[in-house]
């Protein structure tokens, strides 16, 4: 029996924790000597104000729900990929061995295309450490932390030694033909008459994340594979009693993971730089856990948690800015939203779940007892 | 009780003040109360026999006399002195000991390592480790309680371990011991044992609390015992002025059939042969080493045997999730046992439907729905397919019937397993499997932990299912579950088959004797020999009993 | 109000980055006007950054480093109006950019030039951050430097990693240094933002040379910096902030005869550097000045005379 | 190779091995008691600012470390409270220690010395210096025997010889002490602890202590004496690489003593591609050489350590009353 009504425990928990967040970093701005009111209107206003800020959130938020999913079915094995940063790294080469390499004649093949690919390589780099689990007893936790390391290293190989044009200062490949380039959420919503910022990065990858999400609440909940990774990560030993491989499973989920982080590329790559950098992942793996966490890895949980932290990235660099707060209060303020949202929300939910039980005992009584005395 | 009466109890330390008083002890985990209003008495010297249904709150009221949890409301006397025992250590400084249900070891540490954790005698481990040698020299003189103080707990059997937990609380010289269920896990000759210490101990002018389902050694060794139900104490009487016809129905509130109730088996062709089965675990440790066995259409055959000698493996082997080497035939097909074809889903399709040992480790995916669970391992099931989705509609209908017709409370297919109590947990496994009509059934520890009323209606089920002409492997560590419900009885011990006996040529004696691993049972046996044979058959730790 | 633009760095990456952080700091003083500033924390800030000072009215828009050029190249056409200043971008064809480029090899071909002659065994070092074609453009004209002086110079190059920290792993660079010691160097020059503060370090406190990079760290270990690769970022953006409104568009490359970069001489370093030292040095400077001495850059072939990376 | 190589290069390896030996005993103490702690990168990086902050302020580096061993059970007690005390995921509470560490540094370092995130450099009294042992010079210049003593034995920072020290000194406190025993059956089962009475919460509390005690001094080491002066990130995925060589070790000192010099040396032959080139005869491409230590993690994990079993009850919270 639940102590507490669900709504409290996906709403009220959270919001309450995000506030203890809020209030924190308000401090911290406060000690740094700025004004935290101004700040958060400033984010809120860059961040929300405007079609342009909802670009530049969303675009954030769509790099986050690719990798948020990838962790989260990870989890539902019980599986820790802490590789999302990797995988998407990888991710990044297939899309752009795809755009280079194929003469595609339009953007939609070559968005199909790029997906596959990023996914294929996202997949891959998921797999090894997968295996190694499965087979090897190989602690995956740490195998993917050293799996981004040899994607680092294989990207910078493949980049400077690679794919970088002769000559150019850039470790970075050329720029991807006119017929890769995405639709922006400009392009696609001129069609219905609304008014999109043209100059935001938010691109038609967003769609195909909101469609990962629904894809994924459907595996997860609604397919025999969802039902089995599900059932694997609740208890191993149950698992193998219904007939359910702890390998498959392990290489399945791990292979789902590894290409939902691999499709990240689709957007930072192939929609906004389109071309591929160094560096173009910029840590949205590791935030990728956060935001799996915050969802409590239900792909609905992961969008929210997404869009939070696309707000989180637009407002504090509008924070960068317009004010001399520096760049690292917005990791302050992302590690104090991960604290209390993901590591301290019992602290929030211990005292909530103790008044509603308080309520509950006080609106029910005891049915064999006489009612109690109105008198005291 | 009034301040008097109090003062007046501490002033006259005399025989007649309780060594154990509890004054409406009351506790509540979340919306669960698991104690209300309780007050017991217990006199020195004597055995207080506690019994109830699973979930009545016996462990609950126990822990709190030991100061594992902290009561709501209430007080607890010791020897007419009012006690504060806000953790343990107060509890054993008050010198009560307590043996849990599930033991509370460090499987790799040592047995001596173990004995001293929390009772050290100063910063260092070396002198309280070799004190602990020698007390425990004394304590195995003077009680027989032998064990083997540098093995490591993973590798003792269940029993050598509570004889681990009762060692740890005479080491910390405690005048109460508190025993929970204690019996389950041993053989008849060790409960005799086990009894025979306890004797001991009363003796001495130790009180001990048991806590037991078993009415007859309620019957055997209390003084006086208490009734428990929900949460609530029901009654307490003095043994010798009750019976355990009237115990039974106090604990579940209406009559129970204490005996099956079947009509002599009609065996038909063989389901299932096994030859020459052998098992070999992670750790290279043979389990299994050559079992023969059949069973037939229409007969349960049951397996009786000390947790940890094989039953398990064969069952996990039969049931396609442990590999094994040797030749089983299902209907006169062989089956896989290692490889492509040796899974749990590959048997379903093959016709053998299990009921696994431990429901919440393995029947059931605890945080899934009753309707989910119904479906597990019968997943990939057509009828409730929808192409590659899960026809979620048809489970739930499907479940919602299995519910009604297994009694399954409360009837709601959307509660997750873990909201359940035990015996329904239970109905819902056996309702998975027993619906699907398999041509074999295999039963592990079918009525664990599952109340009176329950196990009544558990093996009315299996004997129906018997009587259509299905092929039963029962596995129980309960003997009189085996002598009620078998047709046929095999008894195995250290990962073989010691023999087949028929119930009505048997009885408790000659099969727990099999059981320690004893062919020859007409020969008088000592306890020792016992002892020394069960020390050797490696018990499981990983199973929790 | 002109803007700045600042790289994945951050504006105190002990390289470049505060190079430009110095000149800006200095025109403000000098004039007391305000400038905008933001450290880019991702790499789809760098187009919103350029957008939000544009269409803010931001005049001129400096921005640091490479990776810029391909955002600037589309943005500067949407601003027309607007003057757009990029360090390290020099192959643009936008006509309200100001583009300008360094020659670092040929200062870092001087600094190799003076390891060379101060180095005792022969062997000098060179330390880079992260793996990048920038960088061996550095180590290039080192080596090519130091063999001109000494044909059968050892030139040892090492990096310290793939990943952006590479450029903040100070511990690395000690190291990297004690290895190359043990190799025989007894010069190091470290051409990698903050790992490059383990290096000088590490170099004083085993008593041999080190040459900084960008700005003029002969100051951190007095006596134990042999000299510092200059590259005059700082006034660069100086003179880019005082020209204001006049700024003057196109690319512009500073070498040596720009007096873009050079190495430092001061207090600090003045008994290292001998006579016969600076006069070579400053003759090769000269030269290479009048076309005389061609320094191969590495970006010419992707590939270096001197040294194999 | 030559003998000076060797030494010079096992000098190397010990120098990069004791801040991993340090954070690989703090995850020990920590993870054997039952919590999980991915955050020692966090703590590191704490106490490495701080022993530098302070040590420049006041001109003691001992005051400094003090400052860093501080700093470091801050976060540890952050943990502490997010794990134990309510019941949180471990996990998450490393990660945000890991993120609130890289950001208050920088935030704190520049509010106090407006570098850019950095402390000035350390001198004199506020670094640690290399200690030559009795004899070293004096020996020096005997073959064999004088190298190993002088360069390798010789010339460490006592913080080095704090490292060594605490390998014995843990294994005695695991095994050989009450505390030891209690620590580690709090990890394998807490219930079995708590039914004997102990405190469960003070025990992993004082495990979590520990911990941050042993992060502050590999921080400390990182700053005050491979350094002078503490750079943003400097701790640059060390405590990642200790956690890596702590399953490594199975979660026992001496092992975990063998596993960092392990990943020292490979941190030390990465720095030296002309050794690897002599030894097995041609040259290693550059970014191949920064993936070593990496790959190297991978097959060895995969091919000789086989299954790490952690302490049974690591990662869970001890949940008596649900
Ligand atoms: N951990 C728990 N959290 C919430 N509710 C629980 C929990 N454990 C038990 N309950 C509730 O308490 C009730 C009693 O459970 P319990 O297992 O004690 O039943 P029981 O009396 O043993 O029944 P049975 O005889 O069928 O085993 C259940 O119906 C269940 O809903
Ligand atoms: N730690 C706990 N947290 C929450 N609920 C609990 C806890 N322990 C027991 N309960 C609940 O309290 C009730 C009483 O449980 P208790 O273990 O005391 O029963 P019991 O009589 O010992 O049963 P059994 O025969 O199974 O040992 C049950 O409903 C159980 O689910
Ligand atoms: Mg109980
Ligand atoms: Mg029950």
């Amino acid at each position: 029996m639940d102590v507490m009504p669900k709504w409290a425990e996906v709403i009220l928990v959270p919001l309450i924790s995000l506030l203890l967040a809020a209030i924190i970093s308000a401090l911290v701005i406060l000690a740094i000597g700025e004004d935290p009111i101004a700040a958060v209107k400033l984010m809120i206003t860059g961040a929300l104000g405007s079609t342009y800020g909802w670009g530049y959130t969303l675009y954030y938020a769509t790099n986050f729900m690719f990798t948020g999913l990838a962790v989260a079915i990870a989890f539902h094995a019980r599986l820790f990929n802490i590789g999302g940063e990797g995988q998407a790294m990888l991710g990044g080469l297939g899309v752009a061995l795809a755009c280079l390499y194929i003469p595609w004649p339009h953007w939609s093949l070559a968005l199909v295309g790029a997906t596959a690919m990023a996914a294929l390589f996202g997949a891959i780099w998921a797999a090894i450490p997968a295996w190694l689990q499965a087979k090897r007893g190989s602690h995956i936790v740490i195998t993917t932390i050293m799996f981004n390391f040899i994607a680092a290293a294989l990207l910078n190989y493949v980049l400077v030694n690679l794919l970088r044009p002769k000559g150019q200062m850039d470790p970075a490949t050329a720029r991807f033909p006119e017929a890769t380039q995405l639709p922006t959420l400009h392009d696609l919503l001129a069609p219905l008459g609304i008014e999109f910022s043209k100059a935001a990065p938010a691109n038609v990858s967003l769609l195909v994340a909101a469609a990962a999400c629904v894809g994924l609440w459907v595996l997860i909940w609604r397919t025999r594979l969802g039902y089995e990774i599900r059932a694997y990560g609740h208890s191993e030993s149950a698992a193998k009693y219904a007939g359910i491989s702890p390998v498959k499973i392990t290489m399945v989920a791990m292979i789902i993971s590894g290409a939902l982080a691999g499709m990240m590329a689709i957007n930072n790559v192939m929609g906004e730089a389109e071309r591929l950098v160094l560096n173009s992942t910029e840590g949205a793996g590791f935030i990728g856990i956060a935001v799996a966490l915050m969802g409590r890895s239900h792909p609905l949980g992961v969008f929210i948690a997404a869009i939070l932290f696309g707000f989180l990235y637009q407002g504090g660099a509008e924070l960068a800015l317009w004010t001399s707060i520096p760049r690292e209060l917005i990791v302050v303020i992302q590690a104090l939203v991960i604290l209390f949202t993901g590591a301290l929300d019992n602290m929030v939910r211990m005292p909530l779940e103790k008044m509603f039980l308080a309520v509950r005992r006080a609106r029910a009584p005891k049915p064999e007892r006489k009612p109690v005395e109105p008198a005291e | 009780m009034t301040q008097e009466t109090t003062l007046e109890r501490q002033a006259t330390a005399a025989p007649d003040v309780p060594a154990i008083e509890l004054k409406g002890i009351s506790k509540a985990f979340g919306p669960v109360q698991a104690n209300k209003d309780i007050s017991i008495r217990v006199m020195p010297g004597t055995i207080h026999g506690i019994i109830g249904e699973n979930g009545a709150g016996k462990s609950t009221l126990m822990s709190i006399l030991y100061g594992f949890y902290k009561a709501d409301k209430g007080e607890i006397w010791i020897n007419g002195s009012k006690k504060e025992i806000p953790d343990s250590q107060a509890a054993i400084a008050a010198g009560i000991g307590m043996v849990f249900q599930h033991f509370k070891l460090v499987e790799n540490f040592t047995v001596l390592e173990n004995i001293i954790l929390g009772a050290e005698d100063g910063r260092l481990l070396k002198p309280s480790l070799a004190k602990a040698r020698r007390t425990l020299l004394e304590l195995a003189e003077d009680y027989g309680l032998n064990v083997e103080p540098d093995a490591l707990v993973q590798d003792i059997g269940v029993g050598m371990q509570q004889r681990v937990e009762i060692l740890k609380a005479l080491y910390r010289q405690a005048d109460i011991l508190i025993l929970d269920e204690p019996t389950g896990v041993l053989t008849p000759a060790e409960a005799d044992q086990l009894f025979r210490i306890l004797g001991r101990l009363r003796s001495e002018g130790k009180t001990i609390i048991l806590i037991t389902h078993k009415l007859r050694e309620i019957m055997e060794i209390t003084d006086t015992v208490s009734v428990m139900r929900r949460g609530e104490m029901t009654a307490t009487v003095r043994t010798q002025d009750t019976s355990p016809q009237e115990l039974a129905e106090l604990m579940v509130g209406r009559k129970v059939l204490l005996r099956v109730d079947k009509k002599p088996a009609t065996p038909g062709d063989v389901v299932l042969d096994i030859k020459n089965l052998k098992v070999v675990d992670e750790k290279g440790v043979e389990r299994l080493r050559g079992i023969d066995l059949q069973v037939r259409a229409g007969e349960v055959l049951g397996i009786a045997g000390v947790a940890g000698n094989g039953q398990s493996e064969l069952l996990e082997v039969l049931g396609g999730y442990a590999d094994g080497t040797g030749e089983v035939r299902l209907n006169g097909q062989s089956l896989d046992l290692t490889g492509r074809h040796s899974d749990g889903q590959s048997r379903r399709a093959r016709g053998i439907a299990h009921v696994p040992e431990d429901r919440q480790r393995e029947g059931l995916i605890m945080d899934y729905q009753a309707w989910e669970n119904t479906a597990f391992g019968y997943h990939h099931d057509p009828e409730y397919r929808a192409g590659v989705l899960m026809n979620n509609a048809a489970i739930r209908n499907d479940t919602a019937e299995k519910m009604e017709r297994f009694d399954v409370r409360p009837p709601n297919p959307k509660l997750a397993a873990k909201n359940f109590s035990g015996g329904n947990q239970q109905k819902i496994v056996l309702a998975r499997e027993i619906e699907r009509n398999p041509d074999l059934l295999l039963v592990g520890q079918p009525t664990r932990g599952v109340d009176i009323g329950a196990i009544e209606f558990i093996h009315q089920q299996i004997v129906a299912l018997r009587d259509q002409g299905k092929a039963i492997l029962l596995v129980s560590v309960e003997l009189e579950e085996i002598l009620a419900l078998s047709d046929r009885i095999a008894v195995m011990f250290d990962g073989r088959v010691m023999g087949e006996r028929l119930p009505e040529d048997t009885d408790e004696k000659e099969l727990g004797l099999l059981m320690a691993g004893i062919t020859d049972t007409n020969a008088p046996h000592s306890v020792a020999e016992v002892e020394a044979n069960l020390a050797h058959a490696g018990g499981d730790p990983h199973k929790e009993v | 109000e002109p803007a700045l633009i600042f790289d994945l760095g951050g504006k105190f990456d002990k390289s470049f980055n505060e190079a430009a952080h110095n000149g800006a700091q200095r025109w403000q003083e000098e004039t007391g006007l305000n400038y905008r500033e933001i450290e880019l924390q991702s790499e789809a800030q760098r187009e919103q950054a350029l957008r939000r000072f544009a269409e803010a009215g931001s005049n001129p828009i400096i921005t640091m480093g490479f990776a810029m050029a391909d955002p600037l190249s589309s943005v500067a056409a949407d601003y027309p109006d607007t003057n757009f200043v990029a360090i390290d971008v020099t192959w643009l064809e936008n006509p309200n950019i100001r583009q300008i480029g360094f020659a670092e090899h040929e200062g870092s071909y001087l600094v190799g030039m003076l390891a060379a002659m101060a180095s005792k065994s022969g062997t000098v070092g060179f330390i880079g951050g992260m793996d990048i074609p920038l960088i061996r453009h550095f180590g290039c004209g080192y080596a090519q430097g130091a063999k001109a002086v000494n044909a059968d110079a050892t030139v040892i190059a090492n990096m310290t990693g793939t990943t952006p920290a590479a450029w903040n792993d100070p511990v690395k660079g000690s190291e990297l240094t004690k290895a190359q010691i043990s190799q025989g160097a007894d010069v190091v020059y470290a051409a990698a933002g903050g790992t490059g503060v383990g290096v000088l370090q590490t170099a004083a406190d085993e008593n041999i040379l080190s040459i900084g990079v960008d700005s003029n760290q002969n100051h951190l270990h007095p006596g134990k910096v042999l000299t510092s690769m200059l590259k005059r970022v700082d006034v660069a953006v100086y003179d880019a902030l005082a020209a204001g409104d006049d700024l003057e568009t196109g690319v512009f490359t500073l070498g040596l005869a720009e007096e873009g970069v050079g190495y430092a001489l001061d207090d600090n370093n003045g008994p290292l550097i001998t006579d016969e030292m600076k006069a070579a040095v400053d003759e090769a400077r000269q030269k290479i000045i009048d076309g005389e001495i061609e320094v191969t850059s590495y970006y010419a072939n992707d590939s270096c005379p001197a040294l194999d990376f | 190779m030559d003998y000076l190589t060797l030494i010079q290069l096992l000098d190397s390896t010990v120098r990069l091995a004791t801040p991993l030996l340090l954070a690989c005993l703090a995850g020990l103490f920590s993870e054997r008691a039952g919590i999980f702690d991915i955050g020692l990168e966090g703590k590191m990086l704490a106490a490495a600012f701080f022993s530098a902050a302070i040590a420049a302020l006041s001109g003691s580096v001992w005051l400094g470390l003090l400052a860093g061993i501080g700093a470091s059970l801050a976060l540890s007690a952050l943990h502490g409270l997010a794990s134990i005390t309510f019941r949180g995921n471990q996990l998450i509470s490393g990660v945000a220690i890991n993120f609130l560490a890289a950001g208050m540094t920088v935030l704190i370092a520049q509010g106090w010395f407006k570098q850019g995130g950095r402390t000035p450099s350390l001198m004199g009294g506020a670094r640690f210096e290399g200690i030559t042992l009795p004899g070293a010079e004096a020996i020096a210049d005997v073959p064999f025997i004088g190298p190993l003593y002088a360069e390798l034995i010789s010339g460490h920072s006592i913080l080095v010889y704090m490292a060594l020290a605490a390998v014995p000194l843990s294994w005695w406190i695991l095994y050989r002490t009450r505390f030891g025993l209690r620590l580690r059956a709090v990890g394998e089962n807490p219930a079995s602890v708590d039914t004997a009475g102990i405190s469960v919460v003070g025990l992993r509390y004082a495990a979590v202590g520990i911990c941050g005690i042993l992060c502050g001094i590999a921080g400390a080491y990182l700053s005050t004496a491979l350094q002078a002066g503490f750079v943003k990130d400097m701790s640059a995925g060390r405590g990642f690489i200790a956690l890596a060589a702590l399953i490594f070790a199975k979660w026992r000192p001496w092992h975990a003593l063998w596993a960092t010099l392990l990943f020292g040396l490979f941190g030390a032959l990465e720095t030296r591609p002309d050794v690897i080139e002599a030894v097995i005869g041609m040259k290693v491409q550059g970014q191949l050489l920064g993936a070593l230590p990496y790959l190297m993690t991978v097959i060895i994990l995969a091919g000789f350590v086989g299954k790490a079993i952690p302490p049974r009850a690591g990662g869970e919270p001890y949940v008596k009353e649900r």
